[in-house]
């Protein structure tokens, strides 16, 4: 029941981003309490006054850190944000992010094509996070993309799936792993989004922000496993009128005989 | 002197100093662990560092990471 | 986070259903993974040619049982079944159903009412399969029903919630555990169930009749779980628009200067 | 003998048959087990079975439980 | 096209409330350009500082008035107050309402059939606000009321139609005319009621509240049009994929020969 | 009321597309019936055994054209068909598609950017149809396109709008009208589709392929006025809670005093 | 003097004072055009109104048409 | 003699054939009003046609509108 994405096992079906915890102590416990292997870090400017490695902390927790290039406009700003990324944290895998709006922090198409074809080439194992277009997913695979992630609403809006119909398009289309990523509100959600066939969900806000995020990380985990078991069992068809679960022969006459 | 701009601040640095210096400054960890470096926006390999001098008005990034994404 | 139903503890927030079993050891088996401790049952004319003792299965798989009125249209006759099971199986709690149309198996408002205060007045804890009526909901409580058991949408049709607003509405003025009852599909319908604030989700179809029942018992335990859990964490809530989840501040500047 | 309907089936019983026959020859396990019986649409408690038997055209119910809801 | 109930003819397929208006003058702009033939109004006691007659006011406006029984809890109070109604404006036709519960003024289903079954027998014709129960619409069909009229949401909430299915199968059961009455919030729901197959809609809130309610009104004798035509005219199904609606043959080969 | 696009006035808010009728005369009629001022056509290889000019048609009608690049692939294929276009039909508008996948016919949204520049660059006015991207929606707009036409959902589909939220935060942003384009199943849609505050609607398969296209086409007539009216006056809230349209004062006391 | 109920307001009317009176001091219309009556919650016609007159501690209601539903 | 591609379809055209004469040939109506055409991909403006001759190999599309969209 792993997830491989370009040759590496994830026994975890969730990837948790790490942005929105009060503090890094709450973030290592819904870490480790999620199950996740991997958790999405930021790339930002030293601050010579922060405490601690979120690095060493994630480690601890026994996941490994999926740098993402979150605050970039442009396709040269994220390529240049996964170089830095690669060469602090030595890996090559990077979640890719061009955003086109600050106030939706909906992905730039565009940018976001050109930037993934510039890390490919670079040699980066790259994970887009997409919208939720069916074509823009297609040609960010045809540009060598370990996994496509669409969103299932804004960031850090807990709309859940806005758009069943593109996802499940994506993930009849898709040949590399798609990740739902961005939207989910609470466990329902993840549950829905691997009913529906995509490999993984990765979440932040719905965790870091909830009222006790450990607790949510623990239902995020049930929620995915539920979801994941629940399509590979296979659901009955929606009918649209009922049908019996008790049987119709040998029922009683009870009714008075007059 | 050589006045560059490390992240986003103006400094004043002696004309002979390298990345590793500036690093040091900027608050890194010692040894530049999980740091990387940016100079008008080209990555500057951590090898560089002890070798690497600044020029008038370059703009110098020193990333790391935080909780994000 | 047990239930307490008239005074009796149910360790699991799923109650199964029964009916739609390939065979009896299918059904044991998939008992057994949803965790449950409860089971419907119908009471039929005995078959001479019956294998095995459904009471008996179920206990080896550590379930008791809820026997139902299910085929009854009138409060009479479900009144006179609720009166057999009692007097077959030696538990006066029933589910009571009274329906009113074959098509869709919805309930008959005006008999379920009169058969519960019938019940009631008989000593029955009285479970009642009841429609999304709001109104209905507090009447069947006021008559001293134990629980009330609105279903998400007919039986056996697997379309999940189709009104989530009356659900909530029962949920917020009900005194007495609600448990969802009829219509779950798949995986998420319950965890959904629980996150709007049902005590239960009781199920058949969903799992008798998924391709892999054992699956889906266990996918179904994991959601009941997933919501419950995620509703106590405190969800998020829904924003129109999105929230960054990787800081705003000490992003770098990497475009060219010029 | 009595002409009676035992779970839809007309039958002929001898006049003295009691209810405990009535379930036995309906087929349930012996002793009754898991068993309710109704007649005419009214229950009778397994106490009285052994004592009761049945007029004319009395209709017989007997029921246990199976899978179902 | 005219709707008939009880052997009337209606011109139109919009029945107005008239609660809700600022003032007379408003309601008749708006009663006026609905093109409604007939509205609701509510008994109450004699206030003599009122102004004006509202029965003169919409007879002046086309309009004949439609008595209610709102503010009833109890099948006996909606009885008496059909009959005052009577007395009081000279009709036999009364709009039932019996309401259970306060906040949300959904019906009460026992008490309504109850009133149905009494107004029927002394010579009514009763038009039921119902829940959207197909079960309950079937009752008050089978009872003699002269049509159903289920509702879309609560009276006043503006959520439009909450549960499509049950209308829908009100709509394939009822032998009489279906009226949807209440929650409409806007244009478009009324328009979705008459596809789904409503003879009617019954509206109040939505037009007397608006910000412009004689626009509104406008606005919504267009919406029952469009939508009862659209039913008539037969509308395409629905496709998972797309349909080109441009040929296929014919394309230009424009591409460079290389 | 009329809607301005480019400088120039179009008394209907409906644009007609003309692919799916059976023949010219019953696209005339409809089109007749629907009271556009614009139909798209679509530009093909002269075939000789083609009876009558549907340019000539349209222009009876009262309708004026409108080409489209339907079957591009390419930006490049589609700047030389809209040059084409205005070759042939005098007019530099055009309604420019560059499809990205023939599935689902939905648009590339990089081919069609490119695309729209280009023809911005060469005079034309351009009227994209896009996908319901608000970021790609913004850069055409940038780009200089007149206005922009984001589905509902797929061409010929009939689902309606998929994905309201990203509708709504187009029509916020844009400072060009917004068309919905694509998707429309029923008179409902367009209506829906107005109160969102599109400027316009733009249809084909929904009328063409309906099984009465003459009365589906006046529906949409009425559905879109419905809709552009319904917004003007100003709809109430959505309330959770009921609010009593029948004043709550002045309540008959009628129950037995004892 | 008899103490009656009027639209839920205590009143003290003459002994002998019928419905039609107490329909115009309700505030109803000359004739009562567009008015009923109960009295303890019955229907009294309006045909009744000249000849009917009140017991003590009976309630009247006086309605008519407002806006409404 | 020339060979080309005109609609998809292989030709031989006399050498100085003009467009005009093809657009005549591939069926658009008298005067070509309502038909453009392209030329291995490019536009060629009416005012053209009268003069223009074609190469051996070239792709010639002639258009016009019909229904769709």
């Amino acid at each position: 029941m792993a997830l491989e994405i370009a040759g590496r096992t994830l026994q975890s079906r969730l990837i948790m981003g790490t942005g929105g915890f009060r503090n890094l102590e709450v973030m290592a416990a819904a870490v480790e309490a999620s199950g996740a292997d991997l958790a999405t870090v930021a790339m930002r400017r030293v601050d010579p006054g922060a405490r601690g490695s979120i690095v060493e902390v994630l480690e601890e927790a026994g996941c490994e850190v999926l740098p993402n290039t979150a605050g970039c406009y442009t396709a040269r700003d994220a390529v240049t944000t996964a170089q830095l990324a690669r060469e602090a944290l030595e890996t090559d895998w990077v979640k890719l992010e061009v955003i086109g709006d600050d106030r939706t922090l909906l992905p730039d198409p565009a940018e976001l094509l050109e930037a993934a074809e510039a890390l490919v080439s670079d040699g980066f194992v790259v994970l887009p996070y997409t919208n939720d277009d069916p074509v823009l997913a297609r040609r960010l695979e045809d540009a060598g993309c370990a996994a496509v992630m669409p969103l299932g609403s804004p960031i850090g809006s807990g709309m859940g799936i806005n758009n069943l119909y593109n996802l499940r398009l994506i993930v009849d289309a898709a040949e590399v792993p798609v990740i739902l990523d961005a939207g989910i509100g609470t466990a329902s959600d993840a549950t829905l989004a691997m009913e529906l066939g995509c490999d993984g969900v990765l979440l932040a806000s719905s965790v870091s922000r909830a009222e006790d995020p450990v607790a949510m990380a623990r239902a995020m985990r049930l929620a995915v496993e539920a979801g994941l078991q629940a399509r590979r069992a296979g659901r009955i068809p929606r009918r649209l009128h009922a049908r019996a679960s008790s049987p119709e022969e040998g029922v009683a006459e009870l009714a008075d005989p007059a | 002197m050589t006045e560059v701009v490390i992240n986003g601040w103006p400094r004043r640095l002696p004309a002979d100093a390298t990345l590793d210096l500036v690093v040091r400054e900027a608050g890194a960890p010692e040894g530049g662990r999980g740091v990387a470096v940016a100079v008008d926006g080209e990555v500057v390999p951590r090898a560089e560092w002890p070798s690497r001098t600044l020029a008038e008005g370059q703009r110098v990034e020193v990333l790391t990471a935080v909780q994000g994404g």
